[in-house]
């Protein structure tokens, strides 16, 4: 069966130049990059290579670069190592309500410790406003977090105008960039931002390595405390061969950015139209223009998303859906929710995400399928009339 | 994830679609799950002779509606209602833990419809 | 040059089953296990399986297995995991003073946020005294944490005693694994533990990731919030490549463990056994018989641990040192200080850990080269005189 992966917003294929930097590393050059032997000095320049290849995509220092596990650990650690660092300072934090849920769940849990969050809403773009945003900061403000892309819809927030308002308040910022990192260009300097969290295996790299930029300066409290490694800031044996991975990643995420993105926003469009033209009483969900040139998030109204995808993917076509029945919780997409998307069509809400990978020939086969696929859903639904 | 039962009844569905003039009607749903799911049923001399179903939900949903209706077709109306969600489940060998809320709703919708159509019967 | 590693408790060389094993990982099967798509599918299983294989070697129930990403979160999160969700029944902590920085450094943290700890001394051997543990005991006791081996020494404590006395007073016990796994029977239900922690890379599994044995209804916050991953008790989009390698590491560790565990005794003895007939001036640190089979920690008189290793490296020997002067920090070794041995012992204290490609050759060329450096070194100390 032919296979057509569209979700890499949910995670990516390894890139072969990225395994075959990472091979070495699991047998031949195994050492400890902490010890001083041989073993050790051989993969100690590995890991500080990674970490420039990082820090120049950021366009930071490669001091500035801390190495975690994933995501997820970023945003906790950017999180709760500033509410432990800035005690004295307030317990304030402004967020979206459209973060994802290491963001989220991260500010819920600091809730019960005592912290106050302000969660801003957004328009039915999935955009949040500036002006709000100003009038939430208080003396007792430590932190910003506003993720750069959104994970389900692609909106793009904008950072910079964020990193300047935070900036003359004197208020630290933090961004999720899990999703923009690689998909469009990420300037720390430019953008003002204070702590920004990446992702290695969106970007090509593999499952179990991240980084977390920390502007020189920012003090923070570690969240996993131990050893000496990344100057006291993590702690944990160096994942030599994730750290490579992530390097080479990043690599070829600077060097082939603005092609891959046009490649990729061509594709996206492409399918967008393509479903507009074919698929009547749908709703693109996110903003029309500033989006994340990879993401396509479409409600069709009537059907239920995870009975879409489980169709879709007969066809070996792999795509994700903010249905809660996909999640197996009970509540559909926050995001959606957030969006005021109705409550039937955020159900239905379907991504499709793009990769460097997506062929035209991807594209023309989800558009051949998709229109009876979902007339075919849309005759088993009691909510469909015709 | 599914069972190939579940994956068989969800993408054969049995039973599909409105009956005319149904005499029972039953109808489920939790907006907010975003499962929905109607019931028609035709019967006669208390047995249920035609079934179909209609239904906005998962995989789950769509199979437990499936296998609900083929579970009651040609039962009598009081055997019917013996009909229970976990028995439903089981037909399907099993649904994964957090879809069990799907299994309650095709064996609720099944006796909605039979209640309504004592309701209107006067049966 | 002839390479010899003998710095198995740093970090350990994937071994090729697991290797292969997990190369499928990368490329091939890419997906995310959360997705319910024919690449989340693929992927779905083989940690599920890779879980089996963990718990099927501690002993102990799938559901029972968290994966985290390196021994330090595994601590990290037993210990805090394990204050946040008992805040209302006490805040005292029992350790020893012997313990990883993990668990260390942890303690001090919480110390600083309100929690008394309580550092059990060790003798001489580095074994803790357990009259003295369960004097500790108080109605405010939430947590018993002490390591199973001790990464520096070798030592073994006591974790069955440990655990009936835990049982006895009702008070949750975490046992820090990282070096016992592999390389000793390690058993939790015959051990009683809560909370076990241990580390891949330590037993021929990657760097990056790990894993938490958590006893059915031990109540824990997590440390790292946000999807729904791991039943919710750690977020983050699994390692899926690791967790496999962790998998088939555990399998062989568990197939293996007896045969392994017995070479590199006899290995290791020999080597204690050809130190004590060729160098003066020793002392061997550590239990004489409650040690890990593969661990010998020795301290030689006069000279001080880095230039030792220096040596040792030079003529393609990987050992490790205790000395402050390895670490980067001022302070020598905690363990060392723990035993009371002589501050200039302890600067010179080396450790030499065994694995199971540790070969007779590697002893004995170790055994050729050791006595000559040392006289070397010994001549040009102050502190020797002849
Ligand atoms: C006893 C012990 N605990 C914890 C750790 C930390 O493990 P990791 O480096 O995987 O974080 C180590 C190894 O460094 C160890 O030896
Ligand atoms: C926006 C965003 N933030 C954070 C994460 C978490 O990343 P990880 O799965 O590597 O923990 C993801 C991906 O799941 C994401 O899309
Ligand atoms: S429709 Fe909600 S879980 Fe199935
Ligand atoms: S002897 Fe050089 S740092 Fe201590």
């Amino acid at each position: 069966m032919k296979r057509i992966y569209l979700d890499n917003n949910a995670t990516t294929q390894v890139r072969p130049e990225v395994l075959d930097a990472m091979l070495p590393f699991f047998r031949e050059q195994f050492g400890n990059p902490s010890s001083v032997h041989w073993a050790g000095r051989a993969v100690a320049g590995a890991v500080e290579k990674g970490r420039e290849q990082v820090a120049k995509l950021l366009n930071c220092s490669p001091a500035e670069v801390v190495f975690v596990s994933c995501g997820s650990e970023g945003d906790n650690f950017a999180i709760k190592g500033t509410v432990e660092a800035l005690r004295d300072k307030g317990n304030h934090i402004i967020t979206t309500k459209v973060e994802h849920p290491a963001v989220l769940n991260t500010c819920q849990a600091l809730e019960k410790q005592g912290c106050r969050i302000t969660y801003l809403g957004v328009d039915a773009d999935g955009m949040i406003d500036l002006k709000e945003l100003e009038a939430a900061i208080t003396d007792q403000t430590i932190l910003i977090s506003v993720m750069w892309g959104n994970n389900e819809t692609g909106t793009l927030f904008p950072i910079e105008e964020i990193g300047a308002i935070a900036r003359k308040y004197k208020v630290r910022f933090h961004t999720d960039a899990v999703q923009a990192v690689g998909k469009v260009p990420v300037d720390v300097q430019k953008a003002n931002v204070d702590l920004l969290v990446l992702s290695g295996h969106k970007i090509g790299a593999p499952k179990g390595v991240g980084a977390i930029y920390i502007r020189r300066g920012t003090k923070m409290t570690p969240l996993l405390h131990g050893g000496h490694q990344e100057r006291n800031r993590r702690a944990g044996t160096h994942n030599v061969a994730g750290i490579v991975g992530l390097g080479v990643a990043c690599d070829l995420a600077g060097a082939q950015l603005e092609e891959c993105a046009a490649k990729m926003k061509r594709l996206r469009d492409k399918l967008e139209q393509g479903i507009r033209e074919q698929v009547p009483e749908i709703k693109v969900n996110g903003h029309p223009t500033l989006r994340l040139p990879n993401t396509l998030n479409v409600s069709f109204a009537y059907i239920e998303g995870e009975s879409l995808l489980l169709n879709l993917d007969m066809k070996g076509i792999a795509a994700s859906s903010g249905s809660a029945c996909t999640s197996g919780s009970l509540e559909p997409s926050h995001v959606m929710g957030a969006m005021c998307v109705d409550v039937l069509l955020a159900h239905s809400s379907t991504r499709f995400s793009l990769g460097p990978e997506t062929t035209e020939e991807d594209i023309d086969f989800v558009l051949q399928e998709l229109p009876a696929i979902i007339e075919r859903l849309r005759q088993m639904s009691p909510l469909y009339n015709r | 994830m599914y069972t190939e039962k579940v994956m068989d009844h969800f993408s054969n569905p049995r039973n599909v679609g409105e009956i005319d003039n149904a005499d029972g009607v039953g109808e489920v749903g939790n907006a907010s799950c975003g499962d929905i799911m109607k019931i028609f049923l035709k019967v006669e001399d208390n047995v249920i002779k035609d079934i179909k179903f209609k239904t906005f939900g998962c995989g789950a949903a769509i199979a437990t509606s499936s296998m609900v209706t083929e579970m009651a077709l040609g039962k009598t109306i009081d055997e019917a209602l013996e009909l229970t969600n976990a028995a439903v489940a089981e037909a399907l060998d099993g649904l994964p833990a957090q879809k069990m809320h799907c299994s309650n709703l095709a064996a609720d919708a099944l006796h909605e419809a039979i209640k309504n159509y004592k309701e209107t019967h006067g049966a």
